[in-house]
């Protein structure tokens, strides 16, 4: 094992993990963590927590974890190359392993202009693949990226994020295999509608032999009205929602609609666990953590392992 | 090129403010070329500053002059005869200009007319773009001669990130993806297997990071 | 303000607003007697500095006068001088002066009264908009 | 060229006709060193092409482009307009002509008349009023805003001399006792321009109602109700109600393709063109969703690239195109609404009803074409239009008298151009060698003022009752001796006439002036005149600056004379202000070499060549092959029956016996450099590819197309198959035998399709000339036509309905069904869909004949054009400088093109390209040198920053950047609107006589006293 993560050992056990989300308050909110925190609890192996999401200001997603953590769960820390330069990653890195944050995810992070700080410089020291490298270099190495040793070297599992749909598609398995290359233990990917491409997607990553070397967890997320459905197909860059899945979900009276999506999403699932390479799902309920229990139950995922 | 761009009136007004009389100083170098601060550009904003004041009650006396190039002290040099009857002198040059003809002044206010913007080729007529960063060290051999720091608006070395969505850039439609630039390029040079390797970080020191810098040829600094 | 007579400079092309001007002379037609030609051998020529002085030497308005869209003589110079109208408009609207005191319009070679229609409807405009303001300035400063 | 005429002494040359082919042979003629005289009917020069808002393909208003050489060809020294004049007789030969003219009078003297227009006002009978276009005959009568020369007429078929004109006619240019003048000219050749006549739809009114009902129009008075200087001003309203169109019908073909009575048989050629032009800007710029149909027999868009412009129309535009036979149109009282009948492609009866009903009518021979043609003592063809040939296509049957324009029948704008270019190189042709045409030498050498303070003279001209009557002129002319440096102020009190300039001249030797203001007309219609005046007294032109308080001034404040007065002063001053700056341009002088190359020799190429000869310098006639002929070669007779082979030889033998061609068989050119004038081609030649370099003034390009080369039907596959050449081959072989028992012809095999969207044009001629040729040698055969549209233009229609008649079968497809040819064995079947019976034929043809376009000989276009930086058009024919005023001038000065370089052409076109190309050539090459006064931008290199922006700005693209590193701008290239001097960033680009620090001089003199 690299690492005391428990979403590895669910891993190296040969389950089909589950991981879930939550994003940090816009405050310090304590109270607020833990009850969305509680719906997770029991239902995934990992909570991925998220940093200043789509450049706007959030707790520190390292602070959130501390807090999962001390209630049991497993935090999947977050971390996007935006924010800091390479000194600042490296030593919350260090503080999150010593207060026992065993899973991190490297992330390129949303510009700023999208944003509440469009003003904010935008750092950029290094990217999210040399952010890996520099992680694995940390944990197995024992150095810093600057090349001096470190005392303890941080054991961590680490992730990468995939978006299997974005431009241009031929480009999408090598990066991926870049990430790969450059240490990834885990891969998260985007949210998936289009079956049929993912499922092309993950068979030329099975074929490059990259699912040998790495876990892809599917990014999944219910669709709770038409409305978002066609937010997502036309709004979202590098999102492939087909016209047959908006229509599916437009098809139903309004008061139906989510749990269309909810039913959706079931299907979803089913076929993901059957999909070669396919090592879990990463289910993103943005502000619907609530229902995540319900969804889990009905998807056939619980009870969830305990490794 | 430098680019730059004229600042915006309301500031330039506030900025000659205190001042009866003024020198308007243009530069025929790269300021000419977009259009910011060559000769036209002088005579223009000159009748605006002349107009605006005068509407204002406070007239204005803008005198004229354009330098072959203001970041060169022997050029700026040629202010010397006249500058001492004015209260501040303007510039319309970028901001190496701007710096040039302050230090060899030192008791004149030497006031910015223009934003100075980027390195950039034009485009087109009418339209400059960002092409470098002036990093200090060049990695366009290994992108297929497209500048993942200049162009890319994370200045990531090994993207695209997932935001590149059609060949443009998740900050605007109008922004072109960088690596959908530089992939489409490696690929008609035949050398995509330069883009399996990880480019490793990025050495700052030698661009602005590593402090102000200077250029000294031994052999001709004597 | 009814006493104020504007002064409207124009700068009109060779081959179209100019002869029209001509054929609205010929025709008989009358616009205000403030309204002054300048000639130029297209509106491709007009510079924005030239708008600029008109107005700074005391001019209450400034029209550019080119051929109609499409059928410039030199291609497209009519195109070029309404985008630099714009962007002198930009400029007076800026320094408070007022970007509506300039314009843009097109004629053809022939369009003698619609010239006429032109210069009187612009002038009567300016007039409503009152002295070009630097007169007012000019008048405090001295 | 047309005889050995040993009697080549005059230089001139009677034009008659001044519509835009008149013009143009003058215009050409004039630019060529030649004396012309202009003979115009009417009182002012224009013809149609006024009368028309606007022209295709691009739909500009190209008033313009006509109007400077109306002017010029009005203004120039060696044209002599003469307007209300006809010819009596012509006695004489080629070479020495005695011509008897009749100018009928005017009543109004055009030195003094200043088109002010007051007479028009004043006219009593209410009858007269100033509409341009619909009505054209009032009285007095200017027809157009731009109309040379500038004055009115009276008729005094409607005048009852009340003389309220005489009253108000303030330059007192009214005689109404004026006596027709008859005149002898001397002249050793005439082009014959009168044109034609538009149709007049009265006989055909019990169908088409015009006459009978306001709403049903002509295309021309159609075209008027869509201008904005017609007598709507330009609103969109149909005449009877002024009801807004939303729904409007063209019928096509009216008065034309017919047998009926007061119709004419042939086919007017250009009407379809028209019709489409009015379509598509009526739904442009009145209408986006007018209803716009146009009902036809045949679409016919027969110039280069037209059908592209028929295809946009219908495909993208929306224009409804209605196969059909239009029937009547009648008046439904109830809704206002015109109701069409027709039968439709089916046979069966349709019926629409309509807001406006636009005749697509024709054109005919001028009514007095037998008078003219009597007087003339040439013979007329079939519908009293000139009688020409094939290959003497600007010919009539005498000797020294050519024809252009729609004389010689129906023609569009490019036709008529071509054709008087091409009647100017032959009609110059009679002529002595041309003198060195060198404008400077008779002129006094220009005074140098270098150095001088300005002494400025004012000279008001002309201050006739209509301007002292507003502006008081005392004040102004006191105002105007007091500005800085004013020395001299003269009244020039008779209007601009010869004695009015020569006081001018005096004056200024007299006081020493130095520069010049002339306060009253216009810059437009008299700065030339004055220009040419200061310059003979040794001014340089642009010395001058005019201060224009006529139409500018007195004419519109008349209302208000104290402020005209003012404004008087105003413009003075700022005139004396501008002309204090003023700077001498240089006349820039080139020496021009008069010898041309003449690449390709084809029909076009020998044409030109042979055009050129005699008249210039050498010739060197350029062809790849070892023969000259080109394509006409492989052609056995004309569609009237005529064999080819016998005129193309005699052509080639002239070409050949020629001692001032020197031909050059087995030749390539491989490069070209230089400018007009002293051009260098670089060709190699012989089978050893010898190179050898040319040096010439100018150029001609006539390399031709190639034949399409079919994949379709079966070609090359079966012997029964073959393109039309190859049966005109068989034909002239005699030896068709049973080949020609049932044969089959299918048109646009290779054309208006996906991969050449261009039309063929002369491919229906060539299907025709072959089925008549078939039923010539085997009158019982039977031929079948597939077609698509027929395009016959003019009397080939005629040929047509003879095919028809003798049996010929002629079956429509349309291309989503085309025919399909299938083999089994030896025996081949045709298949294909009979639209009136609607059902499947099969035939099983003895030969299949398809009928394939010329096309761009690609890659040689391709590289000529890179050799000539030449630009390619649809199809990858050459580009044309202008569509539609410069056929066959390209965008490089001093290089021409001819043939079916530029568009597939028949012979008649190749041979008329050639003449008009070498024509146009021969306005440069009688120039010893080139002589450039215009005002072209100059640029400051030291104050350049190489910054590119002028190379990018320039509409013609003629900057660049030199091997100093700074702009340069080719002074003989540069057409002087001042883009770039407006564009440079670092001022380091002026225009001379806009410089800025005169644009600024001038403002504040336009505003002094203002702030």
């Amino acid at each position: 094992m690299k690492s005391d993560s428990n979403l590895e050992k669910v891993l190296a056990a040969g389950h089909f993990a589950v991981t879930g989300e939550l994003g940090p308050p816009r405050g310090a909110n304590l109270q607020a963590i833990k009850d969305k925190a509680t719906h997770l609890k029991g239902m995934v192996d990992a909570v991925n927590v998220t940093d200043n999401q789509t450049a706007v200001v959030r707790m520190a997603s390292w602070a959130v974890s501390l807090v999962l953590r001390e209630m049991g769960m497993e935090p999947n820390y977050q971390m996007v190359c935006r924010d800091r330069n390479r000194l600042a990653m490296q030593s919350d890195i260090l503080g999150a392993a010593a207060l026992g944050i065993n899973t991190m995810l490297c992330l390129s992070g949303d510009h700023p202009s999208f944003g509440d700080h469009p003003q904010a410089a935008n750092v950029h020291d290094i990217d999210s693949i040399q952010q890996i490298q520099m992680v694995t270099t940390m944990r197995d190495q024992g150095r810093f990226q600057g090349g001096a040793e470190i005392d303890t070297p941080p054991r961590m599992f680490v992730g990468a994020a995939a978006n299997p749909f974005g431009d241009p598609f031929e480009l999408r398995v090598l990066r991926l295999g870049k990430k790969v290359a450059a240490g990834a233990d885990f891969i998260q990917t985007q949210c998936i509608y289009n079956m049929e491409r993912f499922a092309e997607y993950m068979r030329q990553a099975v074929d490059m032999g990259l699912t040998e070397k790495t876990k892809v967890l599917a990014g999944v997320t219910p669709l709770k009205s038409a409305g978002m459905a066609r937010y997502m197909a036309k709004k979202v860059p590098g999102m492939d929602v087909p016209d047959e899945v908006v229509k599916r979900i437009a098809d139903q009276p309004k008061e139906k609609q989510a749990e269309e999506g909810i039913k959706l999403l079931c299907e979803q699932i089913e076929q993901l666990r059957e999909m070669p390479g396919v090592a879990g799902i990463h289910l993103m309920a943005i502000e619907w953590e609530h229902r995540v229990p319900e969804i889990v139950e009905r998807a056939g995922l619980l009870p969830r392992p305990q490794v | 090129m430098i680019t730059a761009e004229r600042k915006p009136m309301e500031e330039i007004f506030r900025s000659v403010e205190p001042f009866g009389k003024i020198l308007l100083v243009g530069c025929n170098e790269c300021v000419t070329v977009c259009h910011a601060g060559g000769r036209k550009e002088v005579a223009m904003l000159a009748s605006a500053l002349r107009m605006g004041r005068l509407k204002q009650g406070a007239p204005l006396t803008v005198d004229e002059m354009t330098l072959e190039r203001q970041c060169d002290p022997e050029y700026a040099e040629e202010l010397a005869l006249v500058v001492d009857q004015y209260d501040a002198v303007c510039s319309m040059a970028c901001g190496c200009g701007v710096q040039t003809v302050a230090e060899r002044y030192q008791g004149l206010p030497v006031m910015p007319m223009v934003n100075t913007a980027f390195m950039g080729s034009s485009e087109k007529n009418g339209v400059w773009a960002e092409r470098c960063a002036g990093c200090g060290n060049c990695v366009l051999g290994m992108t297929g001669g497209i500048c993942p720091i200049a162009r890319c608006s994370k200045r990531i070395f090994n993207g695209p990130c997932g935001g590149s969505s059609k060949g443009k850039c998740e900050i605007s439609p109008d922004v072109d993806c960088a690596w959908q630039l530089i992939w489409d390029r490696l690929k008609q040079l035949g050398q995509t297997e330069l883009y399996s390797q990880i480019m490793a970080p990025k050495d700052w020191r030698s661009a602005r990071d590593g402090g102000p810098r200077r250029i000294v040829r031994e052999d001709m600094a004597i | 303000m009814s006493d104020f007579e504007p002064v409207v400079v124009v700068f009109a092309c060779d081959y179209c607003a100019y002869t029209a001007a001509d054929v609205a002379g010929r025709m008989n037609l009358s616009y205000p007697t403030g309204v002054r030609i300048l000639r130029v051998p297209c509106t491709g020529k007009v510079e924005p500095l030239y708008i600029m002085q008109a107005l700074q030497k005391g001019a209450d308005g400034v029209m550019v006068a080119g051929c109609l869209v499409g059928d410039c003589h030199f291609k497209n110079g009519n195109l070029r001088a309404a985008a630099r109208v714009k962007r002198v408009q930009t400029m007076l609207d800026d320094i408070g002066i007022g970007g509506e005191r300039v314009a843009m319009v097109n004629v053809s070679a022939g369009q003698g009264a619609k010239f006429a229609e032109i210069a009187t409807e612009f002038s009567k405009k300016i007039g409503e908009m009152g002295p070009n303001p630097i007169k007012q300035g000019a008048k405090a400063a001295a | 060229m047309n005889q050995e005429n040993s009697q080549r002494t005059s230089n001139s040359v009677l034009v008659l006709g001044g519509g835009i082919a008149g013009i143009k042979a003058s215009y050409d003629l004039a630019e060529a060193g030649r004396q012309v005289y202009l003979l115009e009917k009417k009182p002012a020069l224009g013809g149609f092409l006024p009368l028309l808002d606007r022209q295709f393909p691009t739909n500009d208003c190209n008033i313009c482009y006509l109007s400077p050489d109306a002017d010029k060809a009005g203004g120039a020294r060696t044209v002599q307009a003469m307007p209300l004049t006809k010819l009596v007789s012509l006695e004489g030969q080629a070479g020495d002509f005695n011509a008897k003219v009749l100018t009928s009078p005017r009543f109004i003297n055009v030195d003094r008349c200043n088109a002010c227009g007051a007479c028009l006002a004043a006219c009593p009978q209410g009858a007269i009023s100033f509409t341009p276009g619909l009505d054209t005959n009032s009285p007095t009568c200017l027809r157009y805003p731009q109309a040379t020369p500038q004055a009115f007429a009276i008729d005094m078929s409607k005048c009852d001399r009340c003389g309220e004109c005489i009253k108000v006619c303030a330059p007192e240019a009214i005689d109404l006792d004026q006596k027709e003048v008859e005149q002898s000219l001397e002249v050793g050749s005439v082009v014959l321009a009168s044109g034609g006549e538009l149709w007049d739809p009265a006989p055909m009114e019990e169908w088409y109602g015009h006459g009978r009902f306001p709403d049903v129009l002509t295309s021309l008075e159609f075209e008027q109700l869509m201008s904005a200087a017609g007598p709507t001003g330009g609103k969109f309203q149909r005449p009877s109600d002024g009801r807004h169109p939303k729904r409007i019908g063209w019928i096509q073909c009216a008065g034309s393709r017919t047998t009926k009575e007061g119709g004419n048989s042939y086919c007017s050629s250009i009407c379809c063109m028209i019709s489409m032009k009015e379509a598509i800007w009526a739904m442009e710029h009145f209408e986006k969703d007018l209803e716009a149909t146009v009902f036809f027999m045949d679409m016919r868009p027969m110039g280069k690239d037209y059908e592209l412009y028929y295809q946009r129309a219908k495909n993208e535009l929306g224009v409804n195109f209605v196969r059909c036979r239009p029937h009547t149109v009648d008046y439904k009282e109830e809704t206002g609404d015109l109701r069409m009948s027709y039968v439709d492609d089916h046979g069966s009866l349709g019926e629409v009803d309509l807001d406006l009903v636009v005749l697509g009518v024709g054109f005919c021979a001028a009514s007095d074409a037998q008078e003219q043609a009597a007087v003339l003592g040439i013979e007329l063809g079939s519908h009293h239009f000139v009688k020409a040939d094939e290959l003497a296509p600007v010919s009539t049957t005498r000797p020294g008298v050519y024809a252009c324009g729609m004389a010689l029948g129906p023609q569009d704008i490019p036709g008529s151009l071509t054709q008087a270019s091409a009647a100017g190189c032959m009609a110059s042709a009679d002529l002595a060698a041309p003198r060195a045409l060198r404008r400077e030498d008779d002129l006094p050498k220009e005074k140098d003022f270098s150095g001088q303070d300005p002494r400025i003279g004012v000279f008001f001209v002309d201050w006739g009752r209509v301007v002292q009557e507003v502006v008081d002129s005392k004040t102004v002319e006191e105002a105007t001796a007091k500005l800085d440096g004013v020395v001299h102020v003269e009244r020039l009190e008779l209007s601009y006439g010869q004695d009015g300039l020569a006081a001018l001249e005096k004056a200024i030797g007299e006081h020493k002036i130095n520069r010049v203001v002339v306060a009253g007309y216009s810059p437009r219609t008299h700065g030339r005149i004055f220009a040419e005046a200061i310059r003979k007294a040794g001014l340089n032109r642009a010395y001058l600056e005019m201060a224009n308080i006529r139409e500018q001034d007195a004419l519109v404040h008349h209302d208000d004379p104290k402020a005209a007065t003012d404004k008087a002063v105003t413009l003075v001053r700022t005139a004396v202000a501008g002309v204090r700056q003023a700077k001498p341009t240089p006349s820039l002088t080139l020496p021009f070499n008069p010898d041309a190359v003449v690449v390709g020799g084809g029909v076009a190429g020998m044409s030109a060549a042979l055009g050129l000869a005699g008249q210039g310098g050498k010739v060197y006639l350029v062809e790849r092959s070892r023969e000259l002929g080109g394509l006409a070669n492989q052609l056995a007779r004309t569609l009237d029956g005529r064999p080819v082979a016998p005129e193309l030889a005699e052509l080639v033998e002239k070409v050949k016996a020629n001692p001032n061609i020197e031909i050059l068989t087995d030749t390539l050119v491989v490069d070209h450099k230089g400018q007009v004038g002293s051009f260098i081609t670089g060709v190699q030649t012989g089978p050893g590819m010898f190179y050898r370099q040319i040096n010439h003034g100018v150029t001609i390009l006539a390399t031709g197309a190639r034949r399409y080369e079919p994949t379709e039907y079966l070609y090359g596959q079966d012997p029964k198959v073959m393109t039309q050449l190859e049966m005109e081959k068989l034909l002239a072989s005699g030896e068709g035998g049973d080949a020609l028992d049932t044969v089959v012809m299918i048109q646009c095999v290779g054309s208006r399709n996906d991969d050449n969207p261009t039309c063929g044009r002369i491919c229906c001629r060539s299907a025709v000339k072959n089925a008549l040729w078939i039923k010539e040698q085997k009158p019982d055969a039977q031929v079948f036509v597939l077609y698509r549209d027929m395009r016959m233009p003019f009397t080939s229609e005629d040929a047509y309905r003879q095919a028809r008649e003798e049996g010929v079968l002629f079956v429509r497809y349309s291309p989503d069904a085309p025919p399909r040819v299938s083999k089994d064995g030896d025996t081949m079947e045709v298949i294909f869909k009979d639209h009136i019976l609607d059902r499947e034929l099969s035939v099983e043809p003895s030969a299949l004949v398809l009928s394939v376009p010329q096309i761009a000989a690609d890659e040689d276009t391709e590289e000529l054009c890179e050799i000539f930086r030449l630009q390619q058009g649809p199809g990858g024919f050459l580009l044309e400088d202008h569509p539609k005023v410069k056929p066959v001038d390209t965008p490089a000065p001093g290089v021409f093109a001819a043939g079916s370089v530029l568009a597939p052409a028949s012979l008649a076109e190749a041979r008329t390209q050639g003449l008009a190309a070498a024509g146009r050539a021969l306005t440069m090459v009688s120039q010893m040198s080139l002589v450039l006064d215009t005002p072209v931008a100059k640029v400051n290199g030291d104050r350049c920053a190489a910054c590119l922006i002028c190379v990018r700005t320039c509409p013609y693209g003629i900057p660049y950047i030199n091997a100093d590193g700074y702009s340069e701008i080719d002074p003989a290239q540069c057409l002087g609107c001042g883009v770039c001097a407006a564009e440079c960033p670092a001022q380091a680009i002026q225009l001379p006589g806009y410089e800025d620090d005169r644009m600024l001089s001038r403002t504040e003199a336009l505003l002094e006293g203002v702030l």
